[in-house]
């Protein structure tokens, strides 16, 4: 672990959640999602396709701001990663505000895309770097979007999984119940109960979190880390410095 | 439309947002326009429901700061990489704005009902969401077309008074050159009055040019045009240049405080903030 | 897409066309692929449902008359300032083919419809025209959104297993340049698989260029890519060539009766019409 | 009239129908109307935006094969010419063919927009060349648009008057009911009676269809012949011959 930054570790984490597909889809300002999807793509056997919004080259969109929408509805899309200002256990996300709404105590940027994606993608990718119980609580204090649907409601996809910078999370959504599947190095299963606001499914005996091998980290340092230069510069010149 | 297109100054066009309006504005990757923008606030423009599609950054953030706003429908106001956006933040927890949360889907989804001129389009998704909750213009059915029990989200269509945008030309016929920022097109069809502000003109016409013509908007849906060089910065213009980011940066940390956003207000822009 | 977008014979294109399937068409001022249904002609083609989108001109007519369709829902079949569609008229005369008469919004509507995956679209209109007798697919519901009468029609998605049209350039990537025909990506995104002829290949990639961009149908909409060097004559293809008069004049003049069009069949696809 | 065109008489009266409005669109095939939109734009005082779907220059649309419908839709298209293979004395038109549809005795092309057109469009001027009982029924075998609409249904527009070859007939809506406004030089009343085969109001004197000034031929022969040369190269060249 000496060797891999956080940064790098987050990213192959990710890139495991992905299951084989044919197009992964990142929103805006999320440069981490953006190297797990070009990793992803990397390492695939068959093509696969990335949209990175925040980019011009892996953005071929031409019909407007709601491609992306029409596009995940046509079933196009197959992975998103939302992030949430809280999570809850049955993986709500609230991206709107802290507070009894409309009386806000702290507001957010709002719900962007998230209460449609949610629905339409079928691999939601659920990230977010800090893992207390600040950011992962009992019940967020608003549903920007419903981690589950009851019966009858139509839905093809949602969270899958929920990947922090503590550990990895699957989510069951007939269970509406997270698990811990694995914790990163360096912190135990036990951390992670202290850290997270709600219940989950801890099994006895929970696996560290593989750190990226030496192949995976020459794709993200060598070829992945120029490709995010062009839409992150400031996070590609931070996590991957050019040796001077 | 003939050859007696002619643009206006800047100061005509943004005199058409009358006070009240419903103004529909372009997300910061689809022409920003921020020299009008700016002009709007200098004019001490008031009560404009703002409406961005689908959401803003700098735009809406000076706007509301200098209060020009009093409602605003959004997906999302933000700075991006820089942080929650500072005016915005503020006015919505003193309540000196009401907020009408929506979703990117949703937004489109009422432009487009808007451009077919249909009450409202039928969108997935969505349901179960607490947007639905403080959004009684929204209406969940039992789907129509189906037998059983299929609940389905309808979203009323979205009309603007008035539409503003930035692109990069607009050539002597009045038509402009959008490119495959398409969603400006919608804008413009969902909205009464189309206003648009220029880099710079195209001597000839788009439809001279089959290439060029495919990113062109008529202009029979432009109500009026001003010239305005980097009308989008300190945002960025697609195709054309880059955002500022340290101007960006520097607002992000200037407009932190009231006094700081004040002395933002009267050193870029040249206006005192309206009185609250 | 990647690089290892290549092109692939157009008879192995037109295989992908199962007998059977609902196959879209563009109109002939979008790119009809002319060469396609040729080959789908001569590989005998069966029981294809043809949605036109919204019209056709030629290729429904040939499609029809080679005895390839057994229904079109089209809001009409016409060679034009040449007259009626002769094989188009006799069969439905003869009732050898079902047609499903629509309009063309509708037709845009629902494929704008399956284009948001959503089961209908509304649409103003059109109430109390004959087509709604025999339209039991359409449903006049009240407005939903309206307090009082409101009549409004719905108007269901139309996905099809395959599109199908002609344009001027894939790039190395696989985009396809349309222009301004973007009723084809409407075609594109709504269809279940897209297949598509073009003149030639373009050296690069259309997203280099923001011109060239703002007329591209990403690749990841395409599943095949056969190159047809005037693929769309004798109908003609916007931007690059004009349609052939004296071949259509010929053509409505000669496919007037059976042995007229079974002659045209043989001589210039090189096909014996279909057992009826 | 013998230095008047029959084509040219139906363009300048087409155009005398034509209100003062921003925006005539024109549908496929539609020559005479096309020289009519032409011919009102070139006497217009203010700007009026022509478009002719049939031509490349006076076709500005970019959104496709739905943006002459949305703008319609919008109310930005004011004028709008419907044919009909038969038109009856409620300004129904039928475009589709004649008998008990499906079973039909005749086929003709199809409905394309005229069923939307002639709701979202303010002004719609019904065209017809033939004027007999055969094109102009007492009821239409088939209803592709119809002419008017009970109460409470959404209508902007509709009809508002019949050119024949014969005669114009304005259409009141409210009353279902053509009126002869003006018989074409060289017929009469009563041959527009005999040739229509529904009823209609006929006022005790009827005036002669005025014949184009020197004025509007001028416009019609050279400007406009020009323009129509672009797209109905047939057309103007068999009405409006470039002289040898």
């Amino acid at each position: 672990m000496s060797d891999c930054r956080p940064e790098e570790l987050l990213a192959a984490t990710l890139a495991d959640q992905i299951p084989d597909v044919r197009h992964i889809a990142v929103g805006a300002a999320s440069p981490i999602p953006a190297a797990a999807a070009l990793l992803k793509q990397a390492r695939a056997r068959d093509r696969v396709h990335v949209t990175i919004l925040h980019s011009r080259r892996y953005n071929s969109f031409t019909d407007g701001g709601r491609e992306l929408f029409d596009a995940a509805a046509q079933g196009r899309i197959d992975v998103f990663f939302l992030g949430g200002v809280q999570i809850d256990g049955e993986a709500n996300i609230n991206l709107v505000g802290l507070g009894d709404y409309p009386n806000l105590t702290q507001r957010f940027p709002g719900c962007f895309g998230a209460p449609y994606m949610a629905f339409v993608v079928p691999n939601v990718i659920l990230f977010r770097e800090e893992h207390s119980t600040r950011t992962l609580v009992k019940k967020v204090d608003f549903v920007s979007a419903p981690g589950w649907s009851p019966e009858g409601v139509w839905r093809r996809g949602g969270p899958k999984a929920l990947v922090t910078g503590l550990a990895v999370m699957p989510f069951d959504a007939s269970r509406r119940r997270f698990r811990l599947a694995s914790v990163h190095p360096g912190h135990t299963a036990e951390d992670v109960r202290e850290a997270t606001g709600f219940d989950f499914d801890m099994p006895a005996s929970v696996p560290t979190t593989p750190v990226p091998d030496l192949s995976t980290l020459g794709l993200l340092r060598g070829p992945i880390a120029d490709k995010l230069r062009e839409f992150y510069p400031d996070f590609a010149d931070r996590v991957f410095p050019v040796p001077a | 439309m003939s050859s007696t297109f002619s643009p206006i100054p800047l100061d005509d066009l943004v005199a058409q947002v009358r006070d009240g309006m419903l103004l529909a504005v372009p997300a910061d990757y689809s022409g920003a326009p921020m020299a009008a923008t700016r002009a709007l606030i200098r004019r001490g423009a008031k009560n404009l429901r703002l409406v961005t599609v689908p959401q803003s950054t700098l735009q809406a953030d000076i706007l509301i700061g200098a209060g020009c706003v009093s409602e605003i429908e959004t997906a999302a106001v933000t700075l991006g990489e820089f942080g929650t956006a500072p005016c915005f933040t503020r006015a919505v927890l003193a309540k000196k704005i009401k907020v009408v949360d929506a979703t990117c889907p949703a937004i489109h989804a009422g432009f487009q009902a808007s451009e077919k001129d249909v009450p409202f389009l039928p969108l997935r998704g969505i349901l179960g969401s607490d947007l639905l909750k403080h959004r009684s213009d929204w209406k969940t059915v039992d789907n129509p077309m189906a037998s059983g029990n299929d609940p389905l989200l309808l979203i009323p269509a979205i009309r603007p008074d008035v539409a503003l945008f930035h692109a990069p030309m607009a050539d002597r016929e009045g038509n402009i050159w959008i490119g495959r920022r398409r969603e400006l097109a919608t804008i413009a069809h969902a909205s009464k009055t189309t206003l648009v502000t220029v880099e710079r003109l195209y001597d000839g016409s788009f439809f001279d040019d089959e290439k060029m013509a495919a990113g062109a908007l008529p202009a029979f849906y432009v109500n009026a045009v001003a010239v305005a060089e980097r009308g989008a910065a300190p945002v960025g213009l697609f195709g054309e240049y880059e955002a500022d980011i340290d101007h960006l940066r520097a607002y992000a940390k200037e407009a932190r405080t009231e006094a700081g956003f004040a002395a933002y207000l009267a050193r870029e822009i040249g206006a005192a903030k309206a009185a609250a």
